[in-house]
């Protein structure tokens, strides 16, 4: 073998910041290769609400909207927890009724036992949190699949619910701060002060980034993008704002309904806390690794198991937070909380946002976009007027529908190699 | 569709605009009535009272109850009329509908605590307490010693089953008591699934070696699952099964001696009842039904129209068909061609 | 050199079901040289290897590292005792990019918050140390790199820490002309630097060209460990594929069958 | 580099065939090692069989037993199609639905229209094909996730036998042949008669391939091992065959009840078909390739779509015999045929039998066995007489336990290494 | 030789997303030769074959196969004009044991059934001419394989059809030195039984020891397709890192930027 001396080389030039034009030009070229990020999710989102904004012109208007939001925001919790069990490839089939339990237990605390809203809060969020810890040490411990195990859960939890319903009653809730959650909405003024302390937030962090990395000699997306970006936010938060500001109730005059639901920053806050945690934490970061490859992930010295038990903490938090959303929204918590479609609604949600059931794959803004997919196809078909047996297969038609727009415009990663 | 508030000065007193009146069944599965029966009949009588109108099924998911509710009010109703699901979702939508000058009728079942101005129903106590009472004149008939009753409940999460289990055990408890009957297993089948039911039942049969003299199904689904077994072990025919809902299936049943009864609910009757009350409150009229229905939760007496449930034997089969519930088609096909003729169908 | 080894491994066995892969195998790893591991293909050089940092345990055998006993159940066990490995089924994640792969399990923070700009900064110096010249972007995932874009990585991934042992099983078997030079460069570094280096190769060149002791491997048995000064070429081939040279390594067949485990009837070799 | 000549070894020594001592030497340490097959999921069944015939002594009767069969005939019968789709990876979500929509085509037919029961099978299973290609065409040629199509087919399917039932009566299904398949039993003597034609076959099988092997010179078992074999499942067929054949009415006298039921050898011959095409055909290969490695797969120049196609088609068409039992089963057809717990039964089922979700390992036997392993736990806890909610907590927790044996006797196998 | 060669590629282009890793190739393969195809990590060569095999559609480019255009779409394609390959990534079914994955997609069959007895006798063979010893079991699943035993499976999968066009993608990397000499003597005997053989390696003796001609990627670019009398050792080198030696390869920087891509310009290199 000829160990021919080679110079060694010097350290990697630094190559000067990409202008405006390159940076727009590399997008546009990885967009074409099929590294489109969000983009089929949010063409589905356009494409099925201009379909049915034709079909019912109600489907476009501010009240509309605003359920929308109330509507969806249950499966998009449950579907923001699994995200991070789907991440590992694993799956929870028990977290529909994992927040069945805890909206059960929210409403046996709160109007059985007829404590205050927060204890009952804090009630059904460390149930999650044990129903979590438990699943989770079953499937890193003791080894069994998670299918099985979450399948387990999945038969428990709707006995647990049903023993804490005392067999098929319904237990309400009255409470005024848990009814609100789901039901009442932010004075306009405060919505706008919440938008724009975000967007201002946003802008802080992109900017003291690029000003970090620019002190490094690092590459920097050039400042006229990050402007653009930061304009964009501002774009995207302040439309729905707008228009959910506007007077949607029918009486105007005797009761006033305006203002973003208080669902929505709830959601917002915790799509911000677990990307941030996913995205700029080493714990997110050992998340995707054993997603990715866990053998190689316990190489690097992570802590295979411990990991695993806290997605599935997470999920199953995630699932109390949805359930006492669903709680609120009913105003009360039947035997049949979390059940029927909620949970295959949450995993499609994720999925169509485009995390892998592969693990390693995916975002929380998945479950957000999903989530919105779902909830606009319910909500749309909602207003058609079919009967029940039609009405199952439309949905069912347009979710796939929908989902042949995001594989299509995916398709160009697959035939250009980039998977 | 929405801000146009003119001049509307009452809640239900709704503006000049044309009625449109908003219907949410609940489900398609714990009975064949729903989809096939209360929709049929309210689209006939809104048509031929020429009022918009929007029936949809909310499928057992309490959300989608909920959604479609806001779709409906989103779309222009001027009247919502309900199935709940559930007292609390019931209420939930029913306030909203009431804050935003909807109308509301409670249809078949009460929403306890709720603000509906109106409530059409046939009692589901009643129905219950029907099939006790058909079960034990069956077991007399059969004149059944001490006979083992097995129960077969409706799905363990539809309230309604819990109902109807009140009204048979307010007949057969005090039997069990007076050891005139023994009380054999008592089990729910989840979602209505009649699959599961003959497991259920199977093991039941199972677990008693056999010794059971009659089964208390909670509808005709369930019970055709039970007689599904009986079949099996040559028992059917010997151990009267009760039902629900006169389905063609279950009348057939009946008519081939399998099934010893069903509860008939003229569900026509309680659709043109409650299509005329909504057509009456969208034109903001007051109705007097004659009769109240006390809320305890809410205490409240509430405006009520209520329809008699009626249990249905072999020799009454014909009843349903006469009023047109069932046809004489969908019955008295093949082999059933002659027992439908010694029963009097014609 | 000290005189006490930095790792020393007396007596492992190892078998896969009814497989045995490791018999009584002895093996020691001086600081400030490199050791390297010899043998045919599936003798069982990587199995040692995963033995030594806990990836398999083992059902027999000693471990002491430093002149201590230690047992290593796990590669977190390994990375706390300073154990670095290269591993010839490279096992990085597809899915992250390099410099979160060159990271992994060991991120650069400030706060709670991960400090990219540093993280990204010193991966750029270590890759630019191994004549790394065609990879695009650090930002690159790992999936879409060359074959020898990624065994570069993965060295490049166990050498940015400062440890006391540093194994690499076939580091350069996909590179090119220039990174072998590179790698092989940086072998000699780190021992001259006083680290304990295991290399594991096939390349009898290389293997001359760096090593200062040799250990050879033959059927999952340790048939010889001596300085590279004192064996030749031919022998060192010789060891690897018969299992013995003269009177290195296993006892000749005929002569002395008190070894043991004689060749002749323990060979695994018959495909069925 | 040294290209020193090395002397070319000759052709690989055939070793000598091993005797008995040697063969179970090998079984035990491969057991030891955690190799173990079939084991757990047998271990798991009598822990079940032994712990409910304490709890409940009429779980041990020859009645009860037919009636296992008849109960996870269904279930079981969908669980194999599933094992095909599952050892690619990919999920079948609507096949319970599916087989809903076929159990309604049959009733239908031979209801509604009145033709003979042949007929009305043969439309339930080509509307099986029809919907396994269109599901298959979605995922392989499309491009969607099988997750995301399988979804809207389950909503889809949902509403497809709400409309087959003329919204939500159900329809009696009253013919004799059909009804047979899960209510009648085959006559003691035909029972014993179709066990000895297994048992002959499976000796002759074996026979001839030992033959042939030996012809070879390559490696045989054992002809010791083979008559073991042969004899053991002359056992494991003869024992069931003999309690089946036992009299298990009530009424003895009046009308009898005995023999194998119908459904037993359907399962079996479905068993034997799909095993032979998962092991001894060049497809099977192909569809253990496609899962282990689908990259792989296509550059060994597999028709990888083909394949994918396939496999639903397979698990749609199973789905229909499954749905045909079903039908059978109840007599009817009820727009919740195929739906409930059916589907996670189903792939549970396949799960707990040991089929992996990630494709790649699995056989048909797996769904057998956890199909068994599902119908124990149901028909027990049938027998146990709880109420709803308990029920479902303790079918939960019988599942997690019957799971957690499997997980701890496959602990060794990670322990030693080999996964 | 014939003249016209077995296989022509002529200016093929390949991007990923935004990168472009091969420009303007072109390459021909002649039937009895060796064709040796080097280049440095990165440089494109594992790309280029991929192409030839269907695995990634080009960009622009032709194929002329035995003087006639060709389309080769998938993997299929290649193998029904007659191209075997054995890739850098062996892309073997970890699930299937050895005897499966060298007959896959090409089972033996009797009627329908699969003809095992037929399939396992032939592997055994072809295995014992690639001198595999330590391997246990013909029906051992590949995932519990050793580096070098996986590399013999691929190419013993690769041989054992009668192909016109044999491609090996650093096939001798992981491969101990007796197996190392059985391959390449295979590569030789393929060459001489008339097919056309491209060897990619990084391991210059071995190129020389075998080749007929030498090919050289740079950067994605073919700098220089020679004889291998016609050009000496350190020259190949200096093609590989530096893209050309002498009056071979690129035409020097400063010189001639008529070129149209000079590699000043178009180098990919910077390692952000
Ligand atoms: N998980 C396993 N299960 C069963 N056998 C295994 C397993 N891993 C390795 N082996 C066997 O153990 C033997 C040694 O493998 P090992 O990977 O240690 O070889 P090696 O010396 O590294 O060879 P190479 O030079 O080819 O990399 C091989 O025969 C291999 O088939
Ligand atoms: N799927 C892909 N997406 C993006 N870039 C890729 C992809 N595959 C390869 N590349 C890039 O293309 C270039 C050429 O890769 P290729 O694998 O062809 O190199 P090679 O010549 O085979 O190198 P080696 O000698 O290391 O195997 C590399 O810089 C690599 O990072
Ligand atoms: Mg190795
Ligand atoms: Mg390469």
């Amino acid at each position: 073998m000829t160990t021919t001396a080679v110079k060694k080389e010097g350290p990697a030039a630094v190559t000067p910041a990409p202008t405006v034009g390159t940076h727009l030009n590399n997008y546009w070229r990885r967009v074409r290769g099929g590294d489109i990020g969000a983009l089929p999710a949010v063409f589905m989102l356009l494409a099925l609400c201009v379909g049915f904004s034709i079909a019912r012109p109600s489907f476009f208007t501010a009240g509309n909207f605003a359920n929308l939001f109330t509507q969806g925001a249950a499966v998009t919790l449950i579907a923001m927890g699994l995200v991070f069990v789907l991440l590992l490839g694993e799956i929870d089939l028990s977290a529909g009724f994992a927040s069945g339990v805890c909206a059960a237990i929210l409403a046996n605390v709160v109007t059985v036992l007829g404590y205050p809203w927060y204890v009952a809060v804090l009630a059904a969020i460390v149930t999650g949190v044990v129903i979590g810890t438990v699943l989770g040490l079953l499937v890193a411990k003791v080894g069994i699949p998670s299918f099985v195990v979450t399948l387990a859960g999945f038969l428990a939890f709707q006995g647990v619910v049903l023993m804490l319903m005392k067999s098929g009653a319904n237990i309400s809730v009255r409470d005024d701060t848990l009814v609100a959650i789901a039901n009442r909405n932010l004075s306009p003024a405060l919505g706008w002060a919440l938008a724009a302390v975000a967007v201002a937030g946003y802008a802080a962090v992109q900017l003291l980034r690029h000003r970090n990395r620019a002190a490094r000699g690092l590459l920097t997306d050039p400042i006229a993008v990050i402007a653009a970006r930061i304009v964009g936010l501002g774009v995207v938060l302040g439309v729905p704002v707008f228009i959910l500001n506007q007077e949607r109730s029918r009486l105007a005059l005797i009761s006033s309904v305006k203002g973003v639901p208080i669902v929505v920053p709830i959601i917002a806050l915790l799509l911000v806390l677990w990307t941030f945690v996913l995205h700029r934490t080493s714990y997110g970061r050992h998340v995707y690794a054993v997603g990715g490859n866990a053998e190689a992930a316990r190489r690097a010295g992570i802590n295979v198991d411990r990991i695993r038990i806290s997605v599935f903490v997470i999920c199953s938090t995630m699932a109390a937070i949805g359930g006492i959303v669903a709680a609120s929204r009913a105003n009360s918590v039947d035997p049949n909380t979390g059940g029927s479609n909620v949970l295959l609604y949450a995993v499609g949600a994720a999925v169509i946002g485009g995390t892998s059931l592969f693990g390693g794959k995916g975002r929380v803004l998945d479950a957000v976009l999903g989530g919105a997919v779902v909830a606009v196809i319910d909500n749309g078909m909602g207003l058609m007027g079919y009967s029940s047996g039609v009405k199952y297969v439309v949905t069912g038609v347009v979710l796939l529908a929908a989902a042949t727009i995001d594989a299509l415009s995916r398709r160009r990663a697959a035939a250009t190699g980039t998977r | 569709a929405c801000g146009d508030n003119g001049g509307s000065d009452q809640a239900g007193g709704s503006n000049d605009k044309k009625p449109k009146i908003g219907v949410i069944l609940p489900d398609s599965k714990s009975s064949a009535r729903w989809e096939g029966a209360d929709r049929k009949f309210l689209e006939a009588a809104f048509k031929a009272a020429n009022v918009d109108y929007d029936i949809q099924n909310a499928q057992g998911d309490k959300t989608q109850f909920q959604t479609i509710a806001d779709q409906m009010i989103t779309n222009g109703a001027t009247v919502l009329m309900i199935v709940n699901l559930d007292d609390g979702t019931g209420k939930a939508v029913l306030d909203k509908a009431k804050s935003q000058g909807v109308g509301t009728i409670d249809y078949d079942r009460l929403t306890l605590g709720g603000s509906a101005q109106y409530y059409v129903s046939f009692d589901n106590e009643a129905v219950g307490k029907l099939q006790g009472e058909g079960l034990s004149k069956c077991l007399t008939d059969k004149a059944a010693k001490n006979p083992v009753v097995a129960y077969l409940n409706g799905s363990p999460t539809d309230n309604n089953a819990t109902l109807f289990k009140n009204g048979y055990d307010s007949v057969l408890k005090p039997k069990f008591d007076s050891k005139e009957y023994v009380k054999g297993p008592d089990q729910a089948v989840p979602d209505w699934d009649n699959a599961q039911a003959a497991t259920i039942f199977e093991q039941m049969l199972t677990q008693t070696n056999g010794k059971i003299d009659g089964v208390l199904a909670a509808n005709d689904g369930l019970g055709n699952a039970a007689i599904s077994v009986l079949k099996k072990n040559k028992l059917n025919g010997k151990v009267p099964v009760t039902g629900q809902d006169a389905t063609p299936q279950g009348l057939q049943n009946i008519l081939a001696g399998d099934q010893c009864m069903t509860v008939y609910k003229a569900v026509k009757k309680e659709a043109d009842a409650a299509a005329e009350l909504a057509i009456a409150v969208a034109k903001g009229e007051k109705k007097d039904t004659g009769q109240t229905v006390h809320d305890p939760k809410g205490n409240r007496d509430v405006p009520a129209v209520l329809l008699e449930p009626k249990a249905i034997y072999k020799d009454n089969v014909k009843d349903v068909v006469a009023d047109g519930f069932v046809t004489k088609d969908e019955l008295c096909t093949g082999e059933y061609a002659k027992l439908c003729a010694d029963a009097g169908i014609s | 050199m000290s005189a006490t080894p930095l790792l020393e491994l007396r007596g492992i066995d190892k078998s896969f079901g009814p497989v045995q892969v490791l018999r009584d195998v002895a093996f020691t790893a001086h600081a400030g040289e490199v050791t390297a591991l010899v043998g045919d293909n599936g003798a069982g050089k990587s199995t040692l290897v995963k033995c030594i940092s806990g990836i398999y345990p083992t059902d027999a055998g000693e471990f002491l590292f430093d002149g201590r006993p230690v047992s290593i159940n796990s590669p977190r066990d390994a990375a706390a005792l300073g154990i670095e490995v290269v591993y010839q089924d490279l096992a990085l994640c597809d899915n992250l990019d390099i410099v979160q792969n060159m990271f992994l399990g060991r991120e650069k923070r400030s706060g709670i918050v991960l400090d990219e700009p540093t993280m990204e900064q010193m991966a750029a110096e270590t890759l630019a140390g191994l004549s790394v010249r065609t990879v695009k972007s650090l930002r690159q995932h790992v999936a879409s790199l060359s074959g020898g874009q990624r065994q570069t990585v993965a060295i490049a991934k166990a050498v940015l820490w400062n440890s006391k042992l540093v194994i690499l099983d076939e580091p350069t078997a996909a590179l090119g002309v220039a990174q072998t030079a590179q790698v092989l460069e940086l072998v000699r570094r780190l021992a001259d630097n006083g680290l304990a280096v295991v290399l594991i190769s096939h390349n009898m060149n290389d293997v001359f060209a760096v090593s200062d002791r040799i250990a050879a491997l033959y059927l999952g048995q340790m048939v010889a460990q001596v300085k590279t000064t004192d064996i030749t070429h031919s022998q060192v081939v010789e060891l690897i594929t018969a299992g013995r040279s003269g009177n290195l390594g296993l006892a000749a067949e005929p002569a002395a069958n008190g070894n043991g485990a004689a060749p002749a009837d323990t060979t695994p070799g018959a495909v069925r």
